[in-house]
């Protein structure tokens, strides 16, 4: 007489389990104690439709196995109506056996766990010979690999022109960069000149004269250096500064320090 | 592949598993050199094959997917000494046993290696994430989403070992009857009792 | 030295520069091995010139008083394809706004780009710069002497150009709209507004 056999998809982890079992319990048992089950994942309804078929095909044949299994469908039936019907206190029983479940599997796998260590503390010793060392550094290259058509740049023009910062402006009306507007040397010549002829003047009226601000900047520069190397007197603050040519120092030639601004 | 096309593999493979240091997965060399993985695989394995035999410093060892190239263990010592590294120290029993319950069981919750144990492995299980034999591995589609642990290419590395295949297999368990009798008492706790009433119909 | 004790040298040699990486004083390495620094000298050169005459991935190279075993340098595309894993980003439309600046009008300072798109540009031009898209091309001869910038030969190549002359034509010019006079409104509101009160004198 063959003893049944069960087929759990997708709960048996490995496939070599062509061994016999007598009842689902034990079967459940037996897998779990060679870790190819997880207890959760046993599907009851599953187990029981084979059970059932099992019992179809087997119960003709020998009244003994068939009562037997009958006890045993009874009982996995009751499991599952539990699962189903029952509330929470019921259930704990359930609970109870899935967790003795598990402790046993935690137990048996922690003696097993304890027979390998002296071979893993071997594989440690043999392996730990193997050195890597650090990823070198790449040579870095960030240029530029991808392909665009010509035409994003015009579009990217006409984008930028549409916006409402400029609204006026149009692409072929965009302001041509100016290259020079005004040297340090020249406008110290020009500054010097006017301060000894025309005497005290308001800074402010300096600014107020400059047509760009470029020449607003260079100035600005001169009067700074004028006052570091003592050639203009400042007084007064705010729109009241006045300033003054110094008739006593030496004239400074600007331009030869200041080649950076030039 | 003719041999001078095995050779010109063979360096590009030098220099990239040279310079990455890491492992680097098989698939992505023959992608970059355009060929079939297996004829990397071919290659490389007759590297590493060349290189033992010839007793180099360096060694070309499997890791999964992956190729990676090392120092070869004989000069170990001799490397720590130059380069002023400590060995590194052995594993304690303790990390011995939550690394091997995560090689055989991966991925697995913390909460799954202290069932086992017995005891609390919050240390162990940093101090192993830390030396690199064990990594996190998502987590666990369950209340509290438990963090998952697995093992990592340097455990593979480090315990000589090609793939977790290679891991030998797990003894035979030894029957705990203690525990076998608490589970046969839980079990025909669940028995319904002679006495029991009949379920009632449900409403 | 017999050969056998050269090849056994040279083993431990690659061991020490493999796990190293980095250069490694030949002092260091005679003292660890119980030689004379000339002999593993003569070890190291052997061996680099053995790694550059059998075309290897990796070359052996002498910098000062130290060896450094690094990857060949014909592998460096391969490597960078191998383990860059991060693919450069393609042009922002800021970028590419930029750099339309820059075509169109070049050479252009950074200034003259942000006035012309209302918004702070250093990023942006240091990026292009980075990525070869254009370049510097000298100072601008006004008080701070302004960067200049202009495109490049990788941009032509970028934008499938022969020269600046296939830049796609502008629109027509609109005649009614004064440039120039846009250019001295920006630039008068910089300065006092001419209705500004004369000042005061000073009491």
């Amino acid at each position: 007489m063959n003893d049944p056999i069960y087929h759990l998809e997708g709960v048996v982890k490995t496939k070599d389990d062509a061994e016999d079992f007598e009842g689902p319990l034990n079967l459940i048992l037996q897998l779990l104690s060679k870790n190819k089950i997880e207890i959760r994942d046993v599907s009851i309804s599953a187990l029981l439709d084979q059970y059932l078929a099992y019992l179809d095909e087997m119960a003709p044949m020998d009244l003994e196995i068939a009562s037997e299994f009958v006890a045993m469908a009874s009982h996995l039936m009751y499991i599952k109506t539990k699962v189903l019907l029952a509330g929470d206190e019921e259930v704990s029983e359930l609970e109870q056996l899935l967790s003795s479940l598990e402790s046993l599997k935690a137990r048996d796998v922690y003696g097993q766990i304890k027979q390998i260590t002296d071979a893993f503390a071997e594989m440690f010793r043999q392996g730990a010979g193997l050195l890597s060392k650090p990823q070198e550094p790449i040579a870095v290259d960030k240029q530029y690999r991808y392909e665009h058509d010509r035409m994003d740049l015009l579009q990217a023009l006409t984008q930028v022109t549409n916006r409402e910062i400029l609204p006026d402006i149009v692409i072929s009306q965009l302001p041509i960069p100016k290259r020079i507007v005004y040297s340090i040397d020249k406008k110290a010549d020009e500054l010097v000149q006017r301060l000894r002829t025309g005497g005290a003047m308001r800074v402010r009226e300096l600014f107020s004269d400059c047509g760009s601000r470029s020449e607003m900047v260079a100035t600005f520069l001169v009067i700074l250096e004028l006052c570091r190397s003592g050639n203009v007197l400042l007084a007064g603050g705010d729109d009241q500064m006045t300033i003054t040519y110094s008739q006593t120092a030496e004239p400074v030639e600007i331009g030869d320090e200041q080649d950076g601004y030039a | 592949m003719s041999r001078t096309d095995t050779r010109e593999i063979q360096s590009a493979l030098e220099a990239i598993l040279f310079a990455a240091g890491e492992p680097v997965p098989v698939r992505r060399i023959a992608a970059a050199l355009n060929l079939e993985p297996e004829d990397v695989e071919q290659a490389a394995d007759a590297l590493a094959n060349q290189y033992g035999f010839d007793r180099r410093g360096m060694r070309i060892v499997r890791l999964d997917d992956c190729y990676q190239m090392c120092s070869s263990p004989e000069y170990a010592d001799l490397i720590r000494l130059i380069l002023e590294t400590r060995k590194p120290p052995q594993l304690s029993q303790p990390a011995l046993e939550v690394l091997a319950v995560v090689a055989y069981f991966q991925p697995v919750t913390r909460a799954y290696i202290e069932q086992v144990r017995g005891v609390d492995c919050t240390y162990t299980v940093k101090t192993l994430v830390e030396r690199g034999l064990i990594e996190e591995a998502g987590r666990l589609e369950v209340p509290g989403r438990p963090m998952l642990f697995r093992t990592t290419k340097v455990f593979l590395r480090t315990f000589g070992l090609k793939s977790l295949m290679d891991l030998p297999e797990l003894p035979e368990k030894q029957p705990d009857l203690d525990a076998q009798a608490q589970l046969e008492k839980a079990i025909s706790a669940l028995q319904p009792a002679a006495g029991d009433p009949p379920p009632e119909e449900s409403s």
